[in-house]
């Protein structure tokens, strides 16, 4: 169900409007329902699940998936899929601490040490640099999604690692005399209680929950998603959609790799292995679907809910390291299938519906 | 070397095609066609299938470019690059193939690309929901806005494709078979509404393979042959024959009513039968159905869009659950059984919608052609039985001969043919299989009138040999003149039945619940 | 004590090669674990430099704990024809195998840092001692704590037989303090961002706690960062393990108690000189095959003669 | 182009089967020139690359990739996608090394040391299962085959770590006495100088290439991987041919883990990690389309090598670590960009011949 379509639904008669929420519930509803248990089941479990400390920790693990899993879920509208996030998260958060470490220019022989916006644009620049090249790689050379990504998560680490050379860099305090502090201060910082990182969740989902229901660009993304060769005829600037959907995945992921490097106090060209696949998976408990076309910002905060509690709840109740990973993956596929069993469920309600007496808009017209 | 159709410009002529080619890779789709579109005039576009009229329509709407030639608006020279060029220079078209994004509301469709935008760039709902009622109130459907395209029938969805076009407000409007899914009552809507669009100087071409509708509303009549155009003449001096024989070259078989005969014992025995709506709206799409066929009878179901005989057949094949009730093939109750048992067992459809259920596009013409009857094309070798190649390649070529598919050759790519020729090849798909019972679903779709002659001598051949045949149609020319027994469905109940030779248009049209229907019935060449 | 001889003979041999060097030529193998860790960058950068000093060239390779990474790679090695492998092997059963099979194309192979489970196959297995480390840092931790108090375990990656052994060596001084109740244990597989969250977890259900013992130090620095943030860094003890950089770092400014150095450097050290002594004459010049190094305890006393990565003076 | 489109061709008229090989070139000629440019390169680099026993080693090195990639071009010809094939790789290793090592039956307080064959069928078993289970989730509970086996992924390596308890089997050998000896010694064994795996790898690329080309199921799955629609009402089982691809792609893993077992002489539960990531990237660089209907198994068996000799290569010419992840996604992407640039060459040549008068046996059939 698209957030058009429910943008619409404030527009339309009230019958239409019975309908497209169903649907809408159709969707989310199963991902809620299983976040709804998860959060029952461990407060039972721990009194401390639901404790509001535990609530904003958790929350702040949430938020650094579920900021990847709107990137994601952008990609995924399009019929798309970005590997390369876990690898961006890392290469972006080592540019950062480097900058902050100062660099060093040989040929002048000295050293600059940037101001910290500037390490902030500069490493989220990297970022969506990396995801433009992906864009480009998709959209000119035409090369699958699932391969042009898989091609930068390569590259992008391997960069990582080579600036790094390994080491990561620790010393990201900056200094007074420099003038760029304020790195960790600011993206460790909690105004109003709430972790930087979850106030980051929050913008992101409200800038692109805005984007995809209000702008054109949110039509044409469902459009693409939807049947690519249509929207082209109905001239929808195809390629440029799918360039701008890579970018901004590598921007959600440069920003995350901010974030992670703050939250790490150090910048270790490891960050973010395999992140792509809780954001992944994130998107699509949240009711996208992978061909493209269908999917909410809303359904996927719920679906990075819902893998967060669950990873944390299990580590609080102290399940054993092997049990958690089966766990997961059973979770991850019945958070899905429910979806298929509440569709079943709709048909045979409507099949008995259709056995009650025909109402009189079905009455035969009497033969001439 | 037909010059007539290049005549020096005349004033109204918007635009103007000039020796148009265009190659496909190999195959030559034009051949130097010269064409005219005149302000306030609807053009209508005859031709086989394969002949080159969509091409044409693509290179007219900037969706193709031609190989050689030029195009003239208004006597300018102009390049089209993109649809969206095409649209800014007032010229629209409703593609041939429905294109359509499913996941959206019928209200995005129609404005994709083309977004109404309202402060700060947001896109203005309000706005655009009141032109697409506006649309739908023009064309008489009540369909709203923010239904999903893909909770519409076919047919509704050919609706918005044509809201889609007008609400481009193009000076020139391109029609390329809007129709193929419409019943005669939409297709009135639609009349009335190009003759307030001409009447406002719009120019339309237009492309249909209903010939009494098409020349219905044809000013200008062109014939296209294997992409050359043949003939241009003025709507008052053309009839069907005129049109058939310009098209084919020949006078087409047009009637297939046989003499009369005793069919065999009963081949397919429906009782009772209830389908559930696919909308799980709890409507029953089917509603207490009794049918039989004989072996050897063509049963034609006439109706409305809407009157479910889409689920019914698809039920019949297997596809649809059945809610209730028995169906029996030859005797035996097929309760129960899959698509595929019921293919061996001898009842198989061809789908409404070709390219969505008919055909594997990644797949050559022979393998399409083969792929429901694959098991009689094996050799048992080792532990399992295997496809054996001569055998595969000689069913393919008897089915291609069959069915007389136009095609460079069992390899070629299946996507390569023009709609009329897939479908063949999905009609020749299932005869492959032997069938004792074939369901057809509109299966003159989008077909020329020489192709439909082949299909239906085609099916009573195969009835002759015992074949029971149930197809639905919306055509009522072709339900009269091509079958045994015409059941007139309406709001999922069968209301009536007909025999063809007796009955009439008004009479069936009428039991179908059409209301009185202006097409003024130009006689088949039989009447 | 025992760790100073160590270091003296170690010095005493590193010195042996640079006279002789030159003279061979041809290329050593080096294949380390994780190139992203600082702790296996040192050891890769120790053996590239000693290999070079002794006039040998290196290639450095990771196989990322991966054994079958690890069989590919010293399958390449044998096919380059390389006169010796220092190895730091993935896992102590899974790399018997690909040992044997390097040996048997006659090419000596010299361990470092892990065992593997049988001997008689490497030409030496130098080890740092794991036990011994996870004792005396356990030793320093438990008198941090006063003998008392409740904490949790940081365990590293379960397929790595060196987490059982930390975890153990710390168990078994432990328990001989019925006041220390262990009350949470979570794996975090040897990472700093999983130690942080895991920590996290552990804090959120178990509050109360006074110390963390983690089996090496990106988990410990991950954990203090978890402290920091709950603003229980100064009420909790950590113990970390390795002796890298940033966790000399903690231990100086006090938010770490201790960590154990595994004397990386040296064992790495010790390991090239006997490959080219062997290369030379055939024999190591140590006794026994498997020769383990004891670990050395970095507090707040000695921290700063850590001049270099992995390298305590004296 | 299919392999079966070149069985169909073999009885159509020749021009058309000249057009098909073409295409056949073009998709896979791709594929082959990259590992031509490997070769070359990389024995220009190195003398020790091309010598005998080198190509040896790195065959069986690409071999397991290869079994697995096998499996995954058929759940890819079906436009699925197969996650847990690495984890499957380790659990029916693991299981292996659990049987080999003896059954303890604690209420019997007994030990079972099954045969050897009994051994490889059980952990072949074992994988087939968990193909089996991925295919009735994708089959019956309709979940997205990347979310099917990405829970599978976490399941099935869970599952081996709770069997081993994280420390490996390694006591493989077997007894004389017990008489379960023999599976190193079979599975490590080299006959006519072939290394065991590469003889699976032939056996199984043999098998699958008369089955996709051959057998009805072959053409069944490139229907379905088509338009799985169509495919269903033209009579294909089609959720037989899904379920059985998984199954298949199951046993695949599980042949490979045996292998891999033996070639560790130890089975641990950590054993094909991100295995799955060299078998689709193998898949692709030969020429499949992840949207399913398109992929041969010359074209995966190309692509496998392409990756072995790649990975290989860069280590004997001793590139630095982080510049081999570097080049290996840069490699990937430019193999399957390679493609793309080919066939917009192709059209433009066939866009030229197109001038001169088409040859007779192109010209149309006239109407009837
Ligand atoms: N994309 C394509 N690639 C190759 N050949 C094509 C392509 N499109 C059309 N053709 C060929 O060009 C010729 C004209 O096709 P076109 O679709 O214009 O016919 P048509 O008159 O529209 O037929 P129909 O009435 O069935 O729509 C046909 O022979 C067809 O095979
Ligand atoms: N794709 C669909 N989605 C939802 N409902 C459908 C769909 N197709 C058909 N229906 C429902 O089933 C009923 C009959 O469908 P359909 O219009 O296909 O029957 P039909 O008589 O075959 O009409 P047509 O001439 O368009 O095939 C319609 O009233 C419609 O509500
Ligand atoms: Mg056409
Ligand atoms: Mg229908």
């Amino acid at each position: 169900m698209s957030e058009l379509s429910q943008a619409a639904v404030k527009a339309t008669a009230p019958h239409a409007l019975r309908k497209i929420n169903t649907r809408a519930l159709m969707v989310e509803g199963r991902a809620l329902l299983a976040l709804l248990l998860i959060v029952v089941v461990f407060s039972l479990l721990s009194p401390n699940f639901l404790s509001a400390d535990n609530l904003i920790i958790m929350t702040r693990h949430v938020a650094m998936n579920a900021i990847l899993a709107i990137g994601m879920l952008l990609v995924i509208l399009n019929g798309g899929i970005d590997l390369s996030v876990g690898s961006i998260v890392g290469l972006s958060g080592v540019i950062a601490g480097m900058l902050l470490e100062g660099l060093e220019i040989k040929s002048l022989d000295l050293f600059v040490y940037p101001a910290v916006w500037v390490v902030i644009v500069v490493s989220l620049g990297v970022g969506t640099l990396a995801g433009w090249v992906n864009g480009v790689v998709v959209t000119r050379l035409k090369v699958a999604p699932f391969i042009a990504t898989l091609g930068m998560l390569y590259v992008a680490r391997g960069i990582a690692l080579l600036i790094t050379n390994g080491t990561p860099f620790s010393k990201l305090r900056g200094e007074e005399g420099l003038g760029n502090t304020g790195f960790l201060t600011f993206l460790k910082g909690a105004p109003l209680g709430l972790p930087m990182p979850v106030w980051a969740m929050i913008l992101f989902a409200a800038v692109f929950a805005v984007v995809l229901s209000k702008s054109p660009f949110g039509r044409w993304l469902y459009a693409t998603g939807g049947n690519e060769r249509a929207a082209e005829l109905s001239g929808v600037p195809v390629k440029k959609v799918k360039t701008r959907i890579y970018v901004l995945s590598g921007l959600c992921a440069a920003a995350v790799g901010l974030l992670l490097t703050a939250d790490l106090s150090s910048a270790t060209p490891a960050a973010g292995e395999f992140f792509e696949l809780n954001a992944i998976a994130a998107v699509v408990i949240g009711g996208a679907a992978l061909s493209g076309g269908r999917g909410t910002i809303r359904g996927t905060l719920i679906g990075a809910f819902v893998i967060g509690f669950l990873v944390d709840g299990l580590v609080l109740v102290g399940v054993s390291q092997f049990w958690q990973q089966i766990i997961k993956g059973a979770v991850i596929i019945i958070a899905v299938a429910l979806d298929q069993l509440q569709q079943t469920l709709q048909k045979r309600r409507s099949a008995k519906a259709a056995f009650s007496p025909p109402k009189p808009s079905e009455r035969v017209p009497a033969p001439v | 070397m037909f010059r007539e159709a290049a005549s020096p410009p005349r004033a109204d002529v918007v635009l103007r095609a000039v020796d148009i080619t265009k190659w496909y890779g190999a195959t030559q789709a034009l051949k130097g066609v010269n064409f005219e579109v005149q302000r306030g005039k609807v053009t209508v576009l005859f031709g086989e299938n394969g002949a080159g009229k969509s091409t044409l329509m693509k290179i007219l709407a900037g969706v193709e470019t031609p190989t050689g030639g030029h195009l003239e608006l208004d006597g300018e020279r102009i390049e089209l690059r993109s649809p969206n060029q095409a649209v800014d220079h007032g010229i629209s078209i409703i593609h041939q193939e429905l294109n359509l994004c499913p996941n959206m509301s019928v209200r995005d469709n129609i404005f994709i690309g083309r977004e109404r935008t309202g402060l700060f760039g947001t896109v203005d709902y309000r706005g655009e929901r009141k032109v697409v009622q506006r649309l739908m109130e023009r064309l008489e459907e009540d369909i709203d806005p923010s239904t999903l395209v893909a909770d519409l029938r076919i047919g509704q969805q050919q609706i918005v494709e044509i809201a889609r076009a007008l609400a481009t407000d193009a000076r020139i409007l391109i029609m390329d078979e809007p129709t193929s899914a419409l019943s005669a009552s939409e297709v009135e809507v639609l009349f009335k509404v190009i003759k307030d669009l001409t009447d406002n100087g719009v120019a339309i071409v237009y492309i249909s393979h209903h010939l009494e509708e098409a020349i219905e509303i044809s000013d200008h009549a062109v014939v296209f042959r294997d992409g050359e155009l043949v003939a241009t003449e003025d709507a008052a001096n053309i009839d069907l024959s005129w049109v058939v024989g310009k098209m084919v070259g020949r006078a087409a078989e047009y009637d297939f009513r046989d003499a009369e005969r005793d069919y065999g014992d009963v081949a397919l025995s429906i009782r009772n039968l209830k389908v559930v709506d696919a909308t799980g709206e709890g409507r029953l799409a089917v509603n207490d159905v009794s049918l039989e066929v004989r072996q050897g009878e063509i049963v034609c179901l006439y109706g409305l869009m809407g009157a479910g005989r889409t689920e019914l057949v698809e039920a019949l094949a297997g596809r649809g659950p059945i809610a209730s009730g028995s169906v029996k093939l030859g005797g035996e109750d097929v309760a129960g059984t899959s698509i595929t048992e019921r293919i061996e067992r001898g009842i198989g459809l061809v789908p409404e919608d070709r390219q969505r259920d008919g055909l594997v596009q990644s797949m050559s013409v022979g393998q399409n052609l083969s792929l429901s009857s694959l098991l009689e094309m094996t050799r048992s070798f080792l532990v399992s039985r295997f496809i054996s190649g001569r055998r595969e390649a000689g069913r393919i070529r008897d089915g291609i001969s069959d069915v007389r598919v136009k095609t460079a050759g069992p390899g070629a790519a299946i996507t390569s043919l023009s709609g009329g020729n897939q479908q063949k090849v999905v009609i020749g798909k299932m005869l492959l299989t032997g069938p004792k019972v074939l369901l057809l679903d509109e299966p003159t779709r989008g077909i020329d009138v020489g192709a439909k002659g082949e299909i239906f001598s085609l099916l009573f051949r195969e009835a002759r040999k015992g074949l029971a045949v149930l197809y639905v149609t919306s055509e009522i020319g072709e339900a009269i003149t091509a079958s045994h027994r015409i059941v007139v469905m309406s709001k999922g109940r069968v209301v009536r039945e007909f025999d063809p030779r007796t009955a009439s248009r008004e009479e069936i049209m009428a039991a179908s619940g059409e209301s009185e229907v202006g097409i003024h019935p130009i006689g088949t060449p039989s009447e | 004590g025992s760790s100073g001889s160590d270091s003296a003979s170690g010095s005493a041999a590193s010195a042996a090669p640079a006279s002789g060097g030159g003279s061979a030529g041809g290329t050593i193998a080096v294949i380390t674990v994780d190139l992203a860790n600082s702790y296996w960058q040192a050891e890769a950068n120790t053996a590239k430099a000693e290999i070079e000093k002794a006039g040998y060239q290196a290639t450095v390779n990771a196989h990322g704990a991966d054994p079958d990474k690890q069989n590919q790679l010293l399958d390449t090695a044998i096919s380059n024809k390389v006169k010796a492998v220092i190895l730091d092997p993935a896992g102590a059963d899974e790399s018997v195998a690909a040992v044997q099979k390097a040996t048997d194309a006659g090419i000596p192979v010299f361990l470092v840092n892990a065992e593997i489970s049988q001997q008689g196959i490497a030409k030496s297995q130098i080890i740092s001692n794991n036990a011994q480390g996870a004792t005396i840092g356990a030793e320093a931790w438990v008198k941090a704590m006063g003998g008392k108090g409740k904490y949790v375990e940081l365990f590293g990656n379960p397929t790595d037989n060196n987490a059982q052994v930390r975890s153990d060596g710390y168990a078994a001084v432990i328990s001989a303090y019925p006041d220390l109740k262990k009350v949470g244990q979570e794996t975090a597989n040897w990472d700093r961002a999983q130690g942080k969250e895991k920590m996290e977890g552990l804090l959120a259900a178990h509050p109360d706690i006074t110390g963390v013992i983690a089996g090496n130090d990106e988990m410990a620095l991950g954990a203090i960062e978890a402290l920091t943030d709950a603003k229980m860094i100064d009420k909790v003890k950590v113990l970390g393990f390795d002796g890298n950089a940033d966790a000399v770092e903690a231990v100086r400014s006090g938010t770490m108690v201790a960590t154990v150095l595994q004397p990386i450097v040296q064992g790495t050290t010790n390991a090239v000189t006997q490959a080219v002594e062997y290369l030379k004459s055939g024999k190591t010049g140590v006794a026994d095959e498997k020769q383990s190094i004891d670990c050395v305890l970095i507090t707040k006393e000695n921290a700063d003669k850590y001049t270099a990565p992995f390298v305590l003076e004296k």
